[in-house]
């Protein structure tokens, strides 16, 4: 049985360790930060400008001056420092946070990651996207193996414009954790009942042992 | 020689032009100058270059210089929360240049500190890459980013005093800083003007020789994506 | 996982190896990490390349490793307090990379953000712009300085918390928000480690993510040149 | 009769305009903030990390935290801020300082200044003096018009290594203003019972009208 959302997030925060600075994208990821063990110290970065990011407020605690990335509300918490774009830029760009867990549309077998523009749609832009998977340690994916047309969302290339290039270290699907690997991608679990063949059904990229 | 002005319509006296540049702080509609916003549309100022990580909404924030057809050029990272802003792109009257956010902040801190151009790898790969030097360093190709100076600088912060130092709050600071530094003339609105001497010396997020002009505004402080949890 | 170490000593346990790389924060003798170069300088390790403003005096600060004959290179703004350097640089024993200030401020601060290399004005025209990238921005001459990224960060902060959040008192900041970006690993001497939470959220100089150990230190604090007026 | 010590700083203070941000350089500039009308508000920047720098401390008020460039103890002002190196560097690297005052070995007559370096004695280092030149809106330099052997300071060309190329504004020596022009450097004023001829016996660079 393939996983649902909350599954994939479960299994996303497999990838955290004690100790790690951490950017969650929007969407399903932001539902790692459900999953995280209690006794971890685990710090959440939010590009905007906020090291220590908090659950979202109750009514009484929502203050405009305190939004997270996807400019939803959010709390401090004891341990937050607050700094300006380009600061939080050069925490991402310099290499000092360990992981981004972030959606895509998009991942090739080499790694390249599109997550950001659709040609003849509108387009909205990149955000901080493009600077998380060229500065983060560790780039995880969170996505649905295939679209809503059924066709494999994990190629041989992308066929979308990209965020960047040999840049996805591992992606989590409904079917399974994948890495990127030398020659192509490597079947490293598979959800519960989800088989090899399975996954090859779905699977246009180059799958190695 | 005061920097205190009374309002953002005379701070603004003297400084505003056609076709001029403005680098304008503010992450969604967090810590947007929303006095200095108001002002530049009343103003009647046309055909803008404005730098600004996103475009506001329809009706708030810089979506309010779109209505009135004031912007030829927006240098952002994200203006997903705007349609007017999609429709006068789509007709071709509205030019979009998209950074990458940390390579919009970096821009403009670098043009602030006398920077040029400096090599990234944020885009190598991309549509960002096309047309810009790629250089290799240790192995690794980057490519040549250039600082932004912009005529002007308008920011919103928390409290200022007289002398022009200022001090944001939370994640409203977010590009503030860096647009007060990338502005020629910044010009800075405050949700109190304090005593000079009673802001924390080591908490001072943007001195005061990067501020030419500043005034105490009322700020609506609107809130894009209200999220809670229950009590 | 604890960040917080009982002194110099152990919390530099592991890091430190014969010709390994480190930048330490400081101007002059003011915000010296002190307890980190003694513990540095009892660990014998040799051949080290030092990034720092200035070497400190013959039997203060970084001078305390001049006088073991412990560093290989300094690549420092101005050494000129220090009798020891210049014996050792006369004979031949150390080497020495005159960096202008600003460009290695800038060079620590780029090595931490991810920026390899970046166009500066300074030095145009002078000995440190020999065997440099010359390159013209919009009619004026810059040249190509790289990013400094160390092995080993050493910094002073006043207060920190055992999340390795820093704060800096007064001109004792200097360089050393900088060295913290720039070491692969970075350890910092705190005079007063307070619990979490009790640092004002705005005026944290250095957040947690960029310093791996911390302990609290005590500090003799040397002045280099009192210069006072009449009461 | 030449200016002394005193006198020329306070000609250099006669460069301040009201609400100049201004970084001194060590020596006679320092005195230079002696003679600032009281009704200026003049900001002293020190590029160690401060803005609006205060006199020097009384005995008891010294503080090992708070001294300038030239590690000198000082003291804060109740406008004073202060910031990191690289954030210093920024705002002089920037052109957001409006004059530096500085102090010279040699100047050449197309602004040339050689301030940090004498080949074949010790060399101490420049410290901030190349950013300042490159980055400060205003270079004043403020020196001796010729050295000890009686040699002119003010040359054709710098023998010594430079601190910038063509980055000097205007020079005030013992003897009186000078200006960098178009094919030299232009008397502007003249030290009381100076002559031209007085100038001229000393001075190597070319004067132009």
């Amino acid at each position: 049985m393939p996983w649902d959302r909350n599954q994939m997030a479960e299994r996303a925060a497999a990838e955290l360790q004690d100790g790690f600075y951490v950017n969650l994208g929007i969407g399903i990821p932001t539902l790692v930060s459900n999953y995280v063990p209690a006794n971890y110290n685990i710090t959440l970065q939010s590009e905007n400008g906020m090291l220590g990011m908090g659950p979202f407020p109750t009514e009484d605690e929502v203050d405009p001056d305190l939004i997270n990335a996807g400019k939803q509300t959010v709390t401090e918490l004891s341990k937050t420092s607050y700094f300006s774009s380009s600061d939080s830029f050069a925490m991402i760009r310099g290499g000092h946070i360990d992981i981004s867990i972030l959606g895509a549309m998009e991942v090739s077998e080499t790694g390249d990651l599109a997550n950001w523009m659709i040609p003849g749609r509108l387009v909205k832009g990149m955000g901080g996207a493009m600077d998380l998977v060229a500065g983060v340690k560790r780039i995880v994916v969170i996505m649905d193996h295939a679209n809503r047309k059924g066709e494999s969302k994990l190629l041989r290339e992308c066929s979308l414009p990209l965020t960047g290039k040999g840049v996805v270290d591992r992606v989590i699907t409904n079917l399974g954790v994948f890495d990127v690997v030398e020659g192509g991608i490597r079947v490293l679990e598979r959800a519960p009942d989800v088989s090899l063949a399975d996954i090859e059904a779905v699977t246009e990229a180059t799958l190695v042992d | 020689m005061s920097k205190v002005y009374a309002d953002a319509r005379s701070a603004l006296d003297g400084l505003l032009r056609d076709g001029m540049s403005i680098a304008a702080g503010g992450f969604g509609l967090s810590g947007i100058p929303e006095n200095l916003i108001q002002a530049i549309r009343e103003s009647g100022v046309k055909n803008l270059v404005i730098a600004s990580n996103n475009a506001g909404v329809d009706d708030f924030g810089l979506g309010l210089l779109l209505q009135e057809r004031q912007v030829a050029k927006m240098i952002s990272s994200y203006v997903g929360e705007n349609d007017l802003f999609m429709q006068q792109f789509l007709a071709g009257e509205l030019e979009i240049e998209f950074n990458p956010q940390g390579t919009l902040a970096e821009r403009l801190r670098a043009g602030g500190a006398g920077i040029p151009g400096f090599y990234t790898a944020t885009g190598v790969g991309t549509l960002i890459a096309e047309g810009k030097e790629h250089k290799e360093f240790d192995g690794r190709t980057y490519i040549l980013e250039r600082g932004l100076r912009m005529d002007l600088g308008i920011v919103k912060a928390w409290k200022g005093d007289a002398e022009g130092n200022l001090t944001y709050r939370k994640t409203a600071m977010n590009f503030n800083p860096e647009c007060a530094t990338a502005g020629t003339v910044t010009v800075a609105e405050v949700e109190e003007l304090v005593p000079v001497g009673t802001l924390d010396k080591m908490a001072i997020h943007t001195p005061g020789v990067y501020v030419q002009r500043l005034f105490q505004g009322s700020h609506e402080k609107r809130i894009e994506n209200r999220t809670t949890r229950a009590a």
